[in-house]
């Protein structure tokens, strides 16, 4: 095993990795930008070293620098965790040349699979179903032409993307153009490449994927479904497993074709095979992603694996440790992905610093956080603070879990979109699990219950309101009414961080 | 003390009194046999009537919302030291509306001239945070007036970026 | 299922039961003593109502009180918890006199059991394997005589006793009298019963129990073993399930017994039976526990099951939801018990303000705590804290988990066991298994490493100890090198409860 | 600022001054480049050529604790504004060897009286707190002194009980 592991990542998927390397008595290394000196992963890393300024490009995305770090410490392997440079298929060659070990699948299928249109041909020859649309990047004209032939709506996507970065819906032929441009400069930004295709649109489509992780000696297992059809602008919101409506017929089929993908292009390590399904329960192709999910602590939940020790021992060489048949799922699990960013307020990021975490515990519950009490949220990278995760015997027992436990979250100083979460998990739809890519979208656009009901807790609310006003001298600065000073600290860190980020980008 | 709090339009008046057994209260001139303890700062527990009340307060920006166990209300309060009202930053009477930034960031792309004609709805200004890209659109069907910012300024919470009128 | 229960108990095992019932869609009812008004599971239930001072024989254990709250509340049902008055046949019959559901055994089993002779007698003629010792209880003379017969070592026990509350090991005939008499006086305060009996100690035993469930349409099963045997004066410190010396024959022929012992006593619900078990794996039964155990997070976490869920559903009338070969254990999980207690000084008790509280998180790791920051923990009742519950696929990696989870607590304020468990963990006898119940004192009688390891972070630990003085100031007093201010704050507060103590005494 | 630092025995000479760039540091003489920041109140961050060490502090009662990463050391601190020493509670060099009180709580029984001989180790006191009953035991071989405390008093962490001679 590796004696010692650099984590090429920030936020809680960097904590998550470094918790790992602990139990598994391997030391860990952190990176870090000019802003995140203070960020969780550093003070739990063994080790920690500066590698830039807070623009991702010049330190979380800067291959020679994350390298270069890798070397001096000598780390004889890296993770990517997800995002950044976790599906670049140049920097697991740059690792690679420098002699140290990329804990993911090998660059060539990353390439594959990290190109939409070159994934999309390899599974047509490999007999995956597939959803119609262009195998290829396409300019505007063409995409044009094509959306005409199999018709509005149709989606634009990155070819390099992922995450919902650089992805659109037209809905028809004149929003098409400047959809086409926003996701042509978005892609640019996310992923330094700005070519885009086009896909015909699955009306109220379930996204379901599959977790598959092959060893480097041939073996590939899948483990089982995700449910991640609650999306808002394509970006998933609540994840499970196992799905409401995959029966263990479909779970093997599907897991069939997902092994089928992965060996094909001989994949090694964690990956996930996503697919869309109809309302008939049909399955189409979407993406394969070449590494380590958000979402993977519910497939860990039900099959009782950790899915990070296991990249670490198949990266270090080792075997898988069991067979297909010895995969069993196990009760149901949910996860909240808990982001800095207002639901009442088009859910625009709202980084700033967290002057209170109460955070929720005991049973079923498990939390993978990047955050702590009395650190400020920088608003240069993604807005997630947290993954909450809900495990009980079924899928009732694990949403009622879940809402006792947002219940017994609460975070001050930012907003936040734990409100949200209430709103989804006490639907009716949600609980009967009658759920696609479009519930979210429909239930946002819904009108929410007015807050102040007629059930006296507004009574309540009057009276902690000037009760918190009336010992607000008595406590520090947080607990009192006293917005005004609060906020101008917050807008001052905001307006130095905004200029250092203007700057940056002259 | 007496405190006027506003929650979705109502207002309410509480009258708070120290007393050696804790604080007396009174809401729109009733008494209220509240149980208050202070259990961590940002925090309170409330006996009244038996029921229990775990009773967070959240500021985060420009509002302040009280938490009553899971039920999120957004409050103004006026009380002998301080004031303030809210108001949402859209806000503003007249044929203007204003477009104004819901948080700091970056202004990646201006959709609309100045003088030209918008639907509500319509996007005008692109601005990025966290490297998500949002589209603000015309809070009314009219004319761009101005046009305050240019394309790569960066911009504070609330700074207005552009009329409609 | 009940509309609203009552919780008969406090600190973390109520704040678990509150869990349970807001999961399920039951209004839950907290009672408090004085010195409890601002403890957690006053503000996470949905009522709550005070029962009166601190000493627990004029709140916790006064039944009219708790009875007339459950009245006036409307509570339909009372959860006991453990300790207190959750094994007082007399408190379970009071409740079903006064139409109130009492969530436990029926009070005849209770009386069975509760009765450490009583319950020889009948397992004996159950014949269920036995230690040799007094059936009944006994006077001075009597042992005196009884241990000259069997020989020394005994232990002298409470016949209402648990959690080695009025237990003592004699190991001579000198010892034998002021032992008899502590014990029966701290049988009297614990229990308000000072009948103790004695049994020949079985030299380097195991302790491993065996969770039972039971409902009341005559079905009984067993949920598998628990691994107790690291305890201190006979409280257990760390429990693990499954038990490393329990293989699937044995397992069965315990549960077997078990099952057999419960179903003699007419019993239903959650209940434990215990067993001590000699070097050559032969199994002797030691006391049935008619409650659910402090460890039954263990059994949760191998099992899939939530035991409060069952309890409630099984007092409500529902029969057990599966069958005994639909019980599957999965992977190891080990539970640590964090106590307001000086390991360095003879484990004395550490009450005081929690200054600062950082909880360990993340992947398999579960706290059921019972306090905050902020807190100050009172002087008048048991010392736990909170439980942390490690859970892997097996017993290696479940311990290297909870050692990074231990490295992630901190507790400050008060002095905790915290030290302690690191200790117990990184010891070769323990990763192991060569544990019995004279494990830990063997391992706190042996010498301690000294702490200043010239491994360099004493270096740092100079260095933190001058800038914590230095940012003191701009600090809030507990961050600071100020003792004194602090510490004459906690004395002071000591002072206060420590005379009420003495007042209440009077 | 200059603070004499004891750690089990071993003094340290710790310099520090607080410049543009962060705190400058000394240990014994020697410059180290330590990166610090305070992550929360009671925590710090300190990076220290590339080592990353969180680093907490402990205060119980009478004890300063510092906690590296797991390992934890006892510290006593000598600086500009005030002075500790640490020394055990039942301390003393002479003849005379003190039981006290290791925490608040409650005397349940005198085992020894005034003038009788004791071993060491022997139970001299049994004193009550969280429902636990735990015997203090002779600190050395010889006649208690004095008995301090009643049978039912109630005593402060610290208070001297008895002496033995």
């Amino acid at each position: 095993m590796f004696k010692k592991v650099l984590i090429a990542n920030r936020g809680e998927i960097a904590v998550r990795v470094i918790r790992a390397c602990r139990e598994m008595g391997i030391a860990s290394v952190a990176v870090f930008s000019e802003v995140d000196r203070a960020a969780l992963h550093v003070s739990k890393a063994d080790e920690a070293y500066p590698i830039g300024p807070a623009a991702a490009r010049e330190s979380y995305l800067n291959i020679a620098k994350i390298l270069d770090v890798a070397r001096k410490s000598g780390a004889e392997a890296v993770h990517p965790g997800y995002g950044f440079l976790s599906e670049n298929a140049q920097f697991a060659r740059a690792c690679a040349d420098a002699g140290i070990k990329f804990i993911g699948p090998p660059a060539s299928a990353m390439e594959l699979m990290g190109s939409k249109t070159r994934a999309r041909t390899a599974m047509q020859a490999a007999g995956v179903p597939m959803v119609p649309g262009s195998a290829r990047g396409l300019t505007v004209a063409e995409a044009e032409a094509l959306a005409g032939k199999i018709g509005f709506p149709v989606m634009i996507k990155a070819a390099a993307g992922g995450g919902g970065k650089g992805m659109r819906l037209v809905r028809n032929a004149a929003e098409l153009k400047p959809a086409f441009e926003t996701a042509q400069s978005e892609a640019l930004r996310a992923f330094n490449d700005d070519e885009v295709y086009l896909e015909k649109l699955i009306e109220n489509p379930r996204h379901i994927e599959i977790q598959v992780l092959g060893d480097e000696h041939g073996n590939v297992v899948y483990l089982g479904e995700r449910e991640c059809s609650v999306q808002r602008r394509h970006q998933k919101v609540i994840e499970e497993a196992p799905s409401a409506i995959v029966d263990e017929e479909m779970r093997r089929k599907m897991g069939g074709v997902a092994v089928q993908a992965a060996k094909s292009a001989g994949y090694t390590n964690a990956g996930t095979v996503e697919f869309l399904v109809d309302t008939a329960r049909n399955f189409y192709f979407l993406e394969m992603n070449t590494r380590l999910q958000v979402e993977h602590p519910v497939t860990e939940l039900v099959t009782g694996l950790d899915l990070v020790h296991l990249q670490l021992r198949i990266a270090a060489g080792e075997k898988l440790p069991f067979k297909q048949e010895d995969v069993r799922l196990r009760g149901h699990a949910i996860e909240c992905r808990i982001y800095a960013e207002d639901p009442e307020n088009n859910f625009f990021p709202s980084p700033g610093k967290i002057t209170r975490l109460m955070r929720p515990s005991g049973p079923g519950v498990r939390e993978d956080s990047g955050v702590y009490e009395g650190w400020t949220v920088p608003l240069d990278y993604d807005p997630m603070l947290s993954k909450l995760v809900a495990y009980a015997p079924d899928r009732a027992a694990a949403i009622a879990r879940m809402r006792r436990a947002l219940d017994e979250y609460f975070i001050g100083g930012i907003k936040s979109n734990l409100p949200l979460f209430r709103r989804i998990l006490e639907h009716p739809d949600f609980a009967a699990a009658r759920i696609d890519t479009g519930f979210l979208d429909r239930l946002l656009s819904a009108q929410p219950e007015i807050s102040a009901s007629g059930n006296g807790l507004s009574d309540i609310a009057a009276i902690a309101a000037a009760l918190f006003a009336a010992t607000a001298p008595q406590k520090n600065g947080q607990s009192g009414a006293r917005p005004e000073p609060a906020r101008h600290e917050e807008l001052s860190a905001w307006k130095r961080v905004a200029r250092a980020e203007g700057l940056r980008n002259e | 003390m007496i405190y006027e709090v506003t929650i979705a339009g109502k207002s309410y008046r509480v009258e708070l009194q120290r007393s050696a057994r804790g604080w007396q209260c009174k809401l729109d001139g009733r008494e209220l046999p509240v149980d208050v303890t202070a259990a961590q700062s940002g925090v309170l527990s409330l006996l009244l009537n038996g029921r229990s009340y775990e009773v967070k307060q959240e500021i985060a920006g420009t509002d302040t919302n009280i938490v009553v166990g899971n039920e999120r209300f957004a409050v103004s309060l006026r009380d002998p030291r301080s004031f303030r009202s809210r108001r949402s930053a859209g806000g503003g009477d007249q044929g203007v509306k204003k477009i104004n930034a819901p948080m700091p960031g970056k202004i990646v792309r201006l959709l609309a001239a100045e003088g030209s004609a918008v639907q509500a709805g319509q996007s005008v200004i692109v601005i990025e945070a966290m490297k998500m890209q949002n589209e603000l659109k015309a809070p009314k069907t009219g004319v761009v007036k101005k046009i305050i910012v240019a394309e790569g300024a960066a911009v504070d919470a609330g700074q207005t970026l552009a009329e409609v009128e």
